[in-house]
């Protein structure tokens, strides 16, 4: 007894009465139960980013040393010379983190690192990017608890250093916290492995864990009503295994380092159904899949749940029909499933068996993003709050009367305040690469010695920060966003890096809000204006909308993830002072800029005024003298103003170093 | 005074990582008849109430709020006189209604 | 040409295999290999290394499941013919299971992970792996793990004292052993103790971390250093 | 066919700082009647035996080979026939042999 097929069960799967009617245009028919599932999470905002692809696509996607422009693979590749490139990126997991909090993390951190390993890149490092609430509530410290104790037991387990991050705590996040999660990894140019399913009879096939019902929600059930029954045969929250992850990196680098993969792809969000259609629609071939022959946790599932099931730790290959024995022979070598579940066909049509019978024939690419999926236009409103905000007068407040006092207060701010109690929970050591540790400088610094002889003597780094100061973007949407991606270029030349390129996670709320939308709009512009002015293009990232609750919308967060490169990772730059009698310097223009920060927030209880504008030119002036200066020996130590002020920098650059206990006279 | 042993254990759908490596190391060493392995977590405390009832309602009220993650876990509690009988017997799957099956 | 090699063992999630490769071999400059745990000969090694990581997860208990493996059966029998066996954390963890090595690796007392640099005083300088090192000397070497907090009942320790088994303590930057300087409740505040027959050395700080200034201490090469060196 | 329930304790005498922070968290959510808190692990699995002394010895096995550490571990197992009826119980603290309390 199949579900019967109306816009009833269309619109429980989330799809609108103008896409279900699309779908049957593309079929010509009434579409079956699984392949209106299908429809529904490709067609997802998810999957297919279709009120966000439009302004996406005005970001700078391409640069001299971009080897893969952004959304053409699972990670943008960028080309850092001596044969080697790096694959990095962002994604959010902040749904799932809201209702399961250690689970949801991990399994964040779980999806990113295969998006970097499935480009035939070894992870090299973790960074995250975390926002929570007011840390005095209850539910607030169970939620920031276990994020971060879900990040660490993953990273840790699975083996990859978590070397940098930040940590924000702001009441507009008390429902909503935001999980962001990147990684970096490094491939040899003649080993990145590619994501399209091309070669005609060429095998499909499934590796790493079995195939369960976890993430599969809503919507009826193929075979019951929607009852306590069909809901309790789902676990309500998809659990992560390093153990297994790690096993399926080794695994998929062998087999790519063999030379056996034509294409792969990991398994995130909609699992099989996303995979199959997405690596079919960039090769322009169809696929012929029996779900019989997927390794299932329970032999009972229904065709419309193998296809969503978001179970983890699973990719999809597909390899020559006489490599099959080579593939099935490393993958039994590190105790993990490898079956042949389908082939590739010529067609263009994504066609699904079960239990002998034909569940869906859909032509892949209308699947797709960027090809049939839709995408939409949003109207766009400048919210009122701005220039009420814009226009407090800071000037008007009363000055304190005590400025220690107000330093210390600053200084014990959960945004200001020292992080050892978080990033001592992970290891941010293993892998003996790094070189610059969270809580000693602006960014990480992670050495390239194992992969490049060092040239010419110097030992080469990578350099990597996340940033983005949400309440400049509340404030201002456009400078926010340009200050975010300044940001993280300032942190990362402050450590004597280049900056590079970024990726970045859009954590937003209802994009159907002109509001919200106009903020979404303004910071894509903003992000558009730095990159384009500091060289740093986008290379992906992610989007995530939907960030509210019904009386509170998060603060717009356009997270960046962004690398740089050092030549010398030996001559990185501390944040620390190092010697007693050394000079202290301060860089750039002194500007009265009191507008959006920590010190009116902790002091004055109020967020307003205007965010500081971006000089583009002193900027890069700034990165080339930090450069030189610190490739030279010049300087000892360099750290970035930012969040409380030159007070809190200078306090910082003391106390950063316990073993030291150096102090600073200010003329 | 009473004695209560909890017994907290992943919901029955939801994936046991630790459960299928036990289960396959124990495949390794030759007990090929044991199987289904799933792992959980035991508490035990002492409850000092004086009626079986206002124990119950207590230790029902602590599993509620901090002792089983209501989105992954189900729990079981068994509760013992000071002579160590069993005196009632109770889980989370009854919608946390305390059945008493005093001995 | 320096005789003697290296076998580092990779269990299933195994994941600091390659940092000990590393250090025995780029660092060093010694002649080492991997041993893949379904293997039954050490293939001539001179001197086993059990890396750190989360072997099989660390699920049940660290070290219980991949103490089972093929090539633990040779690790035994080589240690109990006086061969060298180093375990770091994760291979400390496995040689207590395996029962090379007296004792327990519990659960941190503040139940959280830690990584940090810590101060190790060494105890004892008669054994191959402190043999560079002199007595009360304080060396830093870095930390990484959940599950360092060692036990033993009261006279294993006894034993361990009267036979100058316990190798490292967990100390301050002046070699003072203090519970501020305990990271994890070990007993004693131990962080490395070696067999009866001072052949086999397990530790839960990892001096494969320190063996290089640039990545902030070379604490740790004197303990990789002393071992090799005592193969000639 | 049997079902099995292994829990293992921390010895009496070693520190569980586990319970400890439990029990820290419950009198901060004002559960002062509550105290003692020791916690465990739980492991399920099913025993493909037909008679309940192979059923006994098997899981003995296990626990000594595996499942429980000796050196800091106590287990307690408990053994069910199909019905769910409890037919056997023992544990380590007995030296290991098996005390069947078939009801």
């Amino acid at each position: 007894m199949s579900i019967e097929v109306n816009l009833k069960t269309a619109q429980e799967m989330g799809l609108t009465a103008d896409e279900f009617e699309e779908i049957k245009k593309i079929l010509g028919r009434v579409p079956t139960y699984t392949e209106l599932g299908v429809y529904s999470v490709m067609w997802s905002e998810h999957a297919s980013y279709k009120n966000s692809i439009l302004q996406l696509k005005r970001l700078p996607r391409s640069g001299k040393n971009l080897l893969v422009s952004a959304g053409e693979e699972n990670a943008g590749l960028v080309d850092i010379g001596d044969g080697l490139a790096v694959a990095f990126k962002i994604e959010s997991h902040n749904h799932p983190s809201a209702v399961e909090p250690y689970q949801g993390a991990a399994t964040g951190v779980g999806g990113i690192l295969r998006d970097i390993f499935t480009m035939g890149a070894r992870p090299v490092a973790a960074l995250d990017s975390l926002r929570f609430g007011n840390p005095e509530g209850p539910r607030v410290k169970y939620l920031f608890e276990n994020v971060v104790k879900g990040i660490a037991d993953y990273g840790n387990a699975f083996g990859v250093p978590t070397v940098a991050g930040e940590v924000y705590f702001d009441e507009c996040y008390d429902e909503n916290p935001l999980v962001n999660a990147m990684a970096v990894g490094i491939v040899r140019h003649n080993r990145v492995a590619k994501a399209a399913s091309i070669g005609v009879g060429n095998l499909v096939m499934i590796v790493g864990s079995s195939t369960g019902r976890d993430g599969i929600h809503g919507a009826t059930f193929a075979s019951e009503d929607i009852s306590e029954a069909s809901e309790a045969k789902r676990p309500s929250v998809q659990v992560g295994d390093p153990f297994t992850e790690k096993l399926l990196l080794e695994a998929t680098l062998e087999a790519i380092d063999a030379g056996l993969v034509v294409g792969i792809q990991d398994m995130g969000a909609a699992g099989i159904a996303c995979s199959t259609s997405e690596m079919s629609a960039k090769g322009s071939t169809g696929m012929d899949v029996n779900l019989d022959l997927v390794p299932l946790r329970e032999s009972d599932m229904s065709a419309y749940e193998i296809m969503l099931s978001e179970s983890q730790e699973r990719m999809l290959v597909v390899v020559k029909p006489s490599d099959e024995e080579a593939i099935k022979k490393i993958f039994t070598k590190w105790d993990l499933n490898a079956e042949v579940v389908g082939k590739v066909t010529d067609d263009g049509i994504l066609r699904i068996r079960r239990f002998g019978r034909i569940e869906a024939e859909v032509p892949s690419k209308t699947l797709a993003l960027g090809e049939g999926a839709p995408v939409y236009v949003r109207e766009s409103k400048r919210p009122e709050y701005l220039d009420k905000l814009a226009g407090i007068d800071i000037a008007s407040l009363p000055e304190p009367s005590d400025y220690n006092d107000v330093l210390k207060r600053l200084l014990s701010s959960p945004n200001i305040a020292a992080k050892n109690y978080v990033f001592e929970q992970y290891d941010y050591m293993v892998g003996t690469n790094t070189v610059v540790l969270p809580g000693q400088g602006d960014a990480a610094v992670i050495r390239l010695e194992r992969w490049a002889a060092s040239s010419k003597g110097k030992k080469r780094g990578l350099v990597m920060k996340t940033d983005c100061n949400s309440r400049y973007v509340y404030l201002e949407p456009m400078a926010g966003a340009e200050h975010a991606v300044v940001e993280a270029a300032r942190n990362i030349a402050c450590v004597g890096g280049k900056p590079l390129a970024i990726t970045n996670c859009l954590n937003f709320g209802n994009p159907y809000k002109p509001e919200v939308y106009y903020q979404f709009e303004r910071a894509i512009e903003g992000i558009t204006k730095a990159c384009t002015e500091l060289e740093t293009p986008v290379t992906g990232g992610n989007v995530s909308f939907y960030n509210e609750s019904p009386n509170r919308t998060v603060y717009p967060t356009p997270v960046i993830g962004m690398l740089g490169l050092i030549e010398d990772s030996a001559k990185s730059l501390r944040a620390n002072f190092t010697r007693e009698n050394d000079l202290i310097a301060v860089i750039g223009p002194e500007r009265p800029e009191m507008g959006g920060s920590e010190y009116l927030k902790v002091v004055h209880d109020t967020v307003g005024g205007v965010v500081p504008k971006v000089d583009y030119a002193y900027e890069k002036s700034l990165h080339a003298f930090l450069q030189e200066a610190a490739m030279n020996g010049l300087l000892h130590s360099a750290h970035d103003v930012s969040e409380g002020g030159i007070a809190v920098t200078l306090a910082e650059c003391c106390i950063l170093d316990r073993d030291a206990k150096l102090g600073a006279k200010i003329a | 005074m009473y004695k209560a042993r909890i017994e907290v254990t992943l919901k029955k759908k939801i994936l046991d990582p630790q459960g299928k490596a036990i289960e396959s190391s124990l495949r390794n060493l030759g007990f090929l008849k044991l199987g289904g392995v799933r792992t959980g977590k035991n508490i035990d405390m002492s409850v000092n109430e004086s009626n079986i009832d206002a124990a119950i309602a207590l230790v029902t009220s602590a599993c509620a709020k901090l002792l089983a993650n209501p989105v992954t876990e189900d729990y079981e509690c068994e509760i013992f006189d000071e002579a160590g009988k069993q005196v009632a017997q109770f889980s989370s799957a009854q919608g946390g209604a305390s059945k008493v099956a005093a001995k | 040409m320096t005789t003697g090699k290296v076998g580092v063992v990779v269990f299933p999630g195994s994941n600091c295999d390659m940092d000990a490769y590393n250090a025995f071999g780029s660092v060093l400059n010694r002649r080492v290999e991997l041993l893949w745990h379904k293997e039954t000969s050490l293939d001539g090694v001179d001197l086993v290394v059990l890396p750190g990581g989360f072997s099989y997860g660390d699920y049940l208990r660290s070290g219980a499941i991949a103490r089972f493996s093929p090539i633990m059966n040779e690790v035994v029998s080589f240690a109990r013919k006086g061969g060298l066996v180093i375990g770091i954390c994760n291979g400390f963890q496995v040689l207590v299971e395996a029962g090379l090595l007296p004792g327990a690796l519990l659960r941190n007392s503040n139940l959280k992970f830690v990584c940090k640099q810590v101060y190790l005083r060494t105890e004892t300088t008669s054994t191959p792996f402190t043999s560079g090192l002199k007595k009360g000397e304080v060396i830093k070497v870095p930390i990484a793990h959940g599950d360092g907090n060692y036990y033993a009942d009261d006279n294993t320790i006894k034993g361990l004292q009267d036979n100058d088994q316990i190798v490292f303590k967990y100390a301050t930057a002046a070699g003072e052993i203090t519970a501020e300087s305990n990271p994890n409740g070990s007993m004693l505040n131990i962080a490395g103790i070696v067999s009866r027959e001072r052949n086999v050395i397990g530790m839960m700080p990892h001096p494969e971390r320190a063996a290089e200034k640039l990545l902030g201490s070379d604490g740790g090469l004197v303990v990789l250093k002393s071992a090799v060196e005592s193969l000639n």
